[in-house]
């Protein structure tokens, strides 16, 4: 029995975790999805919650093999409807905890429709979104997060469609809980697995993973220590957006957010952009932070918990309409209901 | 209220087939429900057929607009809603065209005169303003020419009502008056609007008053000079209610869930005709019904498959098109190996095809509509009782045996109506769910989720049960571990060991058993679905005449009973009547190698029996 | 035969408008969908193009009826999918003028996914999405535009579902064009599809309308004299944000857009929100004012042309792709693709 | 260049099975494609089987990660891969474990013993350490030890490749190894590396190093004594290429719109097996090909539909679950009457079933898999160069008869290759799609888009043709029109009408013919698809041996030919072997009435001909 922290660390010894399940973890070596699976299982070790309790529902894709290797409850059903299995689950069982693993083929292509309703219905669920521009099951075709031009094995001139900005799009769709983490940076991806998992509603994470077969270095520039600095912007909530050690900010020009020079050791100027998770309105523009970084002056990419709001989940009003209804007219008479009130009697 | 009465000559009817037809607006389904109720609550058999427009509305006064709403009643057993009308009630010219055909010779014509003007007769398609009210072309039928616009108005003449509330009551002034026609008394009408219009006193009034005057119209007018009467029928003792299909279909599905303990979540994409189910089922929360609108059949039949993984009862249903898409879900289901019902009410197709009408074409695509082996048990539902009896009998199968099931109903009898005896909750079948038991501390033992017992049903493993975590998916199980296994030899055990347990599935339900007709003869008619009726009511006539014929109703389609082949070769000659182009004669024929006969209807409507009788004698005579 | 126009007339003279069809129009009488049918009928005369090389592609749903009315091409094709169907229409004929009709439940249920889909790839097609807030064609069920706790046939309790915002939906799936209208201002609908028709792109038209069957006066305070000015914000290029004749203005108080009292005959304050068509950030806030206008200080709801933006269409770049190969590579010779270069013979 | 060679005893072999086996990263495939090439470019038959490990990537050197290519090449006619394999090629413990039971007794290893250290030994599932290599558990093969790693490595001493690129070497040391042992010269491997390698002077030079000093150890060790001979098989003379059946699927499509002078224009969604279609199309643009990777199967189809109702031809193709997801849209192309081409290349199922491994499960889902009445002709192709065929066919019928064709192949051919004589595109059926003719002004005449020709065919008016406006939908419509109809008899009308232009389809093609064997007696071996071979070579040795048998292969699944009754009655038993449950067998049956038996593999593999040959002998008996 092979764990995924073993294959991990290379060894072979016997040490098993808690949350792990006897199914050898079957990725490519150096995938990206070990690290999200490793953090994972950490915070749930963390938390300990009962095994019992919790439940991974996955769609189709390298991505969505991931409950197997957890010895929870889980599903891997099929490509791109875990948002409606989930939804239909978290109706009849809102006590549990409920995972959604998906990819970005699985949740943006094939399951676009989905996954925007479950999040306009805020139904209590963390979607963990492996994003790593390109289909990995079926060995390397472009996604719906592929950059324009992409040369795959399905684009041989390249791509033509412009993709997806995964989280304006899941802003667009009202979803209450924002956020983008990636495998390389594991501290960050706990935090933020572990505020997501907090969150009532649907909690959706972005996470950047690296696909080292089909599509290697997709990230680098956020994840490589040269460049990730200057690349990427760690938000956090009540703070001012700074990076690059602290030598830029940026603040906003009307609503047109601009990059500026910080002096080191100056206090930070007033006029910066101050992150608020609460606000509807900055999310919408923190997720239009999404330059390409090879562009002269690109904006930095935003990672962190970009947007909170507390909304009523659909399970917990519809939970509500049956406990109201059954106090109304009383727990269902089966006698009552079929006879249906208007009678006639014969004989 | 005691309804004024003078003497006129009553006559006594065996049963009649009364037809309303009218604009969309008219409220002619309303009409047609409320007498149907009154002669059920009578102690009338009766069997109807709400025929509605395309689903599109069309302008006031054309053909495309019409809404028909027909009732057979009677002092006898009836099994459909009459093949030929004795008596047409229609509000204007487009009505009357497009249901003429259906009235019998001699029968009668009731004609809203006012819905006769020169425009409607344009809309209605009647060339260069010929008038069939005066132009002689209705000689073979009795015609009355009653202007119920003028006199619902002058009925309510003083209310304070806008003109088009007023107008809104002339169907309440037909119905008043067709009660007189057949002596029942206004109560049950009278208490039907008070129910409605309790919060509105005076609708409430004007309704009444168009009632009683269409009620009185018919005991002062000189040209009504008979009224008939039609007896109660000779019902199995009991307590009955009158039922539409989708109506049973809806208390079949709870009461199976009630039955098994189980909450019932309905995941469900609207589509006619399947939508009233939803409708109905929404309005029974009490139940611990919980009902989700999804955003495509998709999400819908998906999200039930969430719920029965969750260990409540994941019930979905659609017409055709909406079934196509559930295909690759099922396959996963399937594989899961979790209850769930499918509910198809069928209508006309190929793709959207004609949504309002009927159609049984949806039999290869509920049995073999799948990719890979993947086999489901199909039941279909006979008529609008039976739609309880199936439903409930489909929950029993999808939980006992931990496989979807597919039910198939349609147009016909999902809004057809008909009295209905029924059970008493404590009568119903328990069901009992196969529940594994939790592990209990200590106990180290391995779970096997796909381990099988006599049956070949799994254990049903819920999230929450401590000790039995497990992974599933639609990828090939190892046998017992349920572990993914590529083993080309796993993999053929499993498809059988699936094909296996479904099997097995119809050797727990009652012995086939002939609606009618003689155990064996020359001809069997077998059918299925919604054609019971027409079929019972041809081998009635053709045994009353002296035929050796026998009529076998399946109400099981996949797999089939075992005893069938013994059956269909007890008889000389074997005939199905369909409403498509022959799909359970193709699975009879694989199955049985018999040469069965079909006989294909595929027009939206329904068989009517005389159409079933003359096939069955021609076919006789070879 | 009797047309559109007739039926609106309530008239039966068999005067017959160029663009309309033989088909007698089948709609409940005073649906709102007349007058859009109408308002196409006359621009399309206005500007005269062939009917041949016109194409109406639609879903299924009452609105979907509409390419049956006019004498042009047409497909009434299948429940959601006529965003597909217009992808694959343009990708082989980009020289049509192709409209796609559609309703909400048709684009924004079943349809969701092709939607945002076609968006992203821009594909240019002029969509009418007609919003009444409801099923139409299928008797009155809520639909996902449909208000939270809508008491409809499938919803005798209220619907616990969080309606959709379908411009910011669109906005997050980076449509190019964005406009809002309705079916009782027939003047600024004509504006608005004129501007639609003329961009290159998919062009996204949300438009009002009512179902006075199943969900009558969904619109009434946009649309009814009376509350109109209050309720509703006409958006213009290079203009401030004013309405309520002129008493009320917009502006923004850092991100957060705030409403200001006008004092009659002074002139505007500087501050005023100046709509801008070509911002994105401001796009992204506009289609956030949707407040439920029922509420105490609702922002009013913006109608008109929120957004434009040039970026080249899908099926621009997989035609230039189609050319550049046969430029490099000469057109197809099948003989050579038959024999494949590596070839032996025998004999 | 050429290559070394001292006098070692060489022996000549009709025929030969070689399997190359090792990790996925091993290069396997590579390997054996090249060696499939040089032996058909050296004029042999050949036939291969690459069998690819389940879709996830598994940790190296673990069974799952096994990937496997086995070529059957020889000096006579060839028609399978080959039942059991003379040579087994392997680079590791787990390859040698996987496949060691398709080795015939007496079979030669030749095993990279780097692949057998104790950490291999373990993955592989060897338990505690048994060592093949060392514990005579081989000791009925031959078994050759070589250290292919070490030797690589020497070969490319120097180099200033890192350790990993030059181990990628390794897979060439094998090529060149195996070349030597059957008297293959390196030239057509060296020209392939200079293809591939052209801008990468230093991994063309490591590559060409690894493949001569692989051919060279061969020839210098003393452990390999006798060489082996292949001599060109007496094919017939012509020109020939290698060609899968997916890349077969793609040129007959391209094929066929250039001869109909269509734009193609293919949408689909990304699946195993049928992605390489995709992949192979998006490379032709300059024939007019456009691909369009949609967001999902029913995006595809449907982008398919639009094209071709834009007047190009519209393709889709998937496999099992995404085929699932398509019914509904195959319901309105074929309502629309235009030309569409569907594959389906049909893998494991139900639901993700096995995704990498071939069945043949879908036949019921191509055939009923609809809602309504919605007959589409069902077409299958029986090898890899089949594909081309019928694919071409596929798009002729689609065209010509304006309806959706389903086109069925299988993993085992999409993936397999053989030789191809392929023709010369004047000598290819030109195709006539049936354009209707635009107006001229003045020409009053109202177009009818649904008025059929003698085939029942409608014409083909496509946007941009002046005066032909008119509207299409799903609805059902009014014969000639088109435009919607409720009408009860239309409707009946229409639906016969539809399915007659479909059984015509089949007036225009050729009669049925036997494979082979003999045209009436005791056995008809009965097959459609990938079966082909093995029933082929079955039934050459069953004849030789005496036996009265016959072998008939269905490329036209739906409708049947109608002489087919007549031929099945020609033999007194029918056997059907089918990588399924039997559902052609279900087909014959309900059509002729004739007692088939059915032979089912469900094991995600390819039939042998010796299982073949065994139950038909069995059969016999009975
Ligand atoms: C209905 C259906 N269509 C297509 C497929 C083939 N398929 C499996 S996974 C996948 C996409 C994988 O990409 P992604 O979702 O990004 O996951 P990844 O493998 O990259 O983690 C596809 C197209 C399928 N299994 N089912
Ligand atoms: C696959 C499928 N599912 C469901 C239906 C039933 N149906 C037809 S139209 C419609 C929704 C109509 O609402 P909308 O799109 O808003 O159009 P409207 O009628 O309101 O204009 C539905 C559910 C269908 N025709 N096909
Ligand atoms: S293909 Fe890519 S995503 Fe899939 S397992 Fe391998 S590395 Fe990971
Ligand atoms: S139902 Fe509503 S949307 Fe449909 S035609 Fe009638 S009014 Fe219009
Ligand atoms: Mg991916
Ligand atoms: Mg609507």
């Amino acid at each position: 029995m092979t764990t995924a922290t073993e294959v991990l660390n290379g060894s072979n010894a016997p040490a098993k975790l808690d949350y792990a399940s006897d199914q050898e973890v079957r990725w490519c070596p150096g995938c990206g999805d070990y690290s999200i699976l490793k953090q994972v299982e950490t915070i749930l070790k963390e938390q300990g919650k009962p095994k019992e309790e919790i439940v991974f529902i996955s769609g189709i894709g390298c991505s969505s093999r991931f409950p197997y290797y957890l010895d929870t409850y889980g599903m891997h059903s099929i490509h791109g409807r875990a948002p409606a299995i989930v939804s239909g689950l978290r109706a009849v069982r809102p006590e549990l905890s409920v995972w959604m693993i998906t990819g970005d083929g699985d949740s943006l292509s094939i399951g676009g429709n989905h996954l925007i309703h479950l999040l306009r219905r805020n139904v209590d669920v963390n979607v963990l979104l492996f994003n790593n521009e390109i289909y990995g099951l079926t060995k390397g075709q472009y996604s719906p997060t592929s950059p324009e031009g992409a040369v795959t094995k399905s684009t041989p001139m390249g791509s033509v469609d412009h993709p997806f900005n995964p989280l304006a799009l899941c802003k667009g769709a009202d979803a209450t809980f924002i956020a983008r983490a990636m495998d390389r940076d594991p501290k960050q991806l706990r935090e933020v697995l572990v505020k997501a998992d907090a969150h009532r509603g649907t909690s959706l994470v972005e996470i950047y993973q690296n696909c080292n077969v089909f599509n290697d270095g997709a990230f680098e520039v956020f994840t490589e220590k040269a460049t990730k600095p200057f690349h990427t912007l760690f938000v956090e909530h009540g703070k001012p957006l700074v990076y690059a050690n602290g030598s830029k900010g940026i603040k906003l020009d009307g609503m047109t957010p601009v990059i500026v020079d910080l002096a080191a050791g100056e206090p930070l100027p007033e006029d910066l952009w101050i992150h608020d998770q609460h606000d509807s309105f900055k999310a919408s523009i923190l997720v239009r932070l999404f330059d390409d970084q090879g562009h002269e002056g690109a904006m930095p990419r935003p990672f962190g918990v970009f947007y909170i709001a507390a909304r009523a989940c659909m399970e917990t009003k519809m939970n509500a309409q049956v406990a109201l209804a059954k106090e109304k007219k009383g727990a269902g008479d089966l006698d009552a209901l079929l006879s249906g009130g208007r009678t006639w009697t014969i004989g | 209220m005691e309804t004024p009465t003078r003497t006129k000559t009553v006559e006594e009817r065996r049963n009649v087939v009364i037809l309303f037809a009218g604009d969309s607006g008219d409220g002619i389904q309303l009409t047609g429900a409320q007498f149907t109720d009154t002669n059920a609550l009578f102690g009338n058999d009766v069997s109807t057929f709400p025929n509605f427009p395309a689903e599109i509305r069309a302008p006031q006064g054309t053909m495309a607009g019409v809404s028909g709403y027909q009732l057979h009643f009677g002092s006898v057993e009836l099994f459909t809603a009459g093949d030929q009308c004795d008596v047409l009630v229609v509000m204007n010219a487009a009505a009357l065209r497009a249901n003429l055909g259906k009235l019998r010779k001699g029968g009668t014509i009731i004609a809203n005169s006012d819905g006769f003007y020169s425009k409607n007769l344009r809309l209605a398609g009647y060339i260069d303003q010929q008038d069939p009210m005066t132009d002689g072309s209705l000689a073979n039928y009795t015609l009355h020419a009653v202007d119920v616009t003028k006199m619902t108005r002058n009925a309510l003449e003083g209310m304070t009502l806008g003109m088009k509330e007023k107008d809104r009551c002339k169907n309440m002034f037909v119905l008043g008056f067709v009660n007189w026609m057949y002596s029942r008394s206004l109560e049950n009408s009278e208490r039907f609007l008070e129910g409605k219009f309790g919060k509105k006193p005076e609708l409430l009034e004007a309704n009444k008053k168009a009632l009683l005057a269409g009620y009185n119209y018919g005991d002062t007018s000189e040209t009504f000079t008979t009224r008939f009467e039609v007896k109660p029928a000779p019902m199995p003792k009991g307590t009955y209610r009158s039922i539409t299909g989708n109506q049973g279909t809806a208390l079949g599905l709870i009461a199976g869930a009630q039955k098994a303990g189980l909450d019932l979540f309905y995941g469900s994409y609207p589509i006619t005709p399947a939508s009233d189910i939803l409708h109905e089922l929404a309005k029974h929360k009490n139940f611990g019904v919980k009902t989700f609108q999804a955003e495509d059949e998709i999400a819908a039949i998906c999200s039930a498959i969430g719920a029965s993984y969750g260990g409540a009862l994941g019930i979905t249903a659609s017409s055709g098109p909406g079934i196509a898409l559930k295909g690759e879900a099922m396959g996963l289901a399937f594989m899961l190996e979790i209850p769930l019902v499918i509910v198809n009410v069928q209508r006309g197709g190929p793709s959207t095809g004609l949504p309002t009408k009927t159609e049984q074409a949806d039999l290869f695509q509920a049995v073999h509509g799948r990719n890979g082996e993947a086999p489901i048990p199909v039941l279909a539902a006979s008529s609008p009782t039976d739609c309880f009896e199936m439903a409930f009998e489909a929950v029993r199968i999808a939980v006992e045996h931990m496989t979807p099931v597919i039910l198939l109903t349609d147009g016909y009898i999902a809004n057809g109506a008909e009295p209905w005896q029924f059970p008493k909750a404590r009568d119903l079948k328990p069901i009992k769910p196969p529940f594994a038991t939790p592990k209990v501390a200590g106990d180290m033992e391995k779970f096997l989720p796909y381990l099988r017992d006599e049956k070949g049903v799994r254990p049903w493993a819920i999230p929450g049960m401590a000790g039995l975590q497990h992974r599933i998916g639609g990828i090939e199980k190892e046998d017992g571990t349920g572990n993914i296994s590529y083993d080309p030899l796993n993999h053929e055990k499993m498809v059988r060991l699936r094909a296996e347990k479904v099997r097995k599935v119809v050797e727990n339900v009652p012995p086939l058993d002939l609606a009618n007709g003689v155990e064996s003869g020359d001809l069997l008619i077998l059918g299925w679905g919604s054609t019971y009726g027409a079929i019972r009511t041809a081998v009635n006539e053709m045994c009353a005449e002296g035929n050796c014929v026998g009529h076998l109703h399946l109400r099981y389609l996949f797999p089939f009973r075992k005893e069938l082949g013994e059956i269909l070769s007890r008889y000389k000659r074997v005939l199905i009547p369909e409403m498509n182009s022959g799909q359970l004669r193709q699975l009879i024929r694989a199955e049985y190698l018999v040469d069965a006969k079909g006989l294909n209807k595929i027009q939206g409507m329904p068989f009517s029996a005389a159409e079933i009788k003359a096939a069955a004698k021609e076919f006789l005579k070879q």
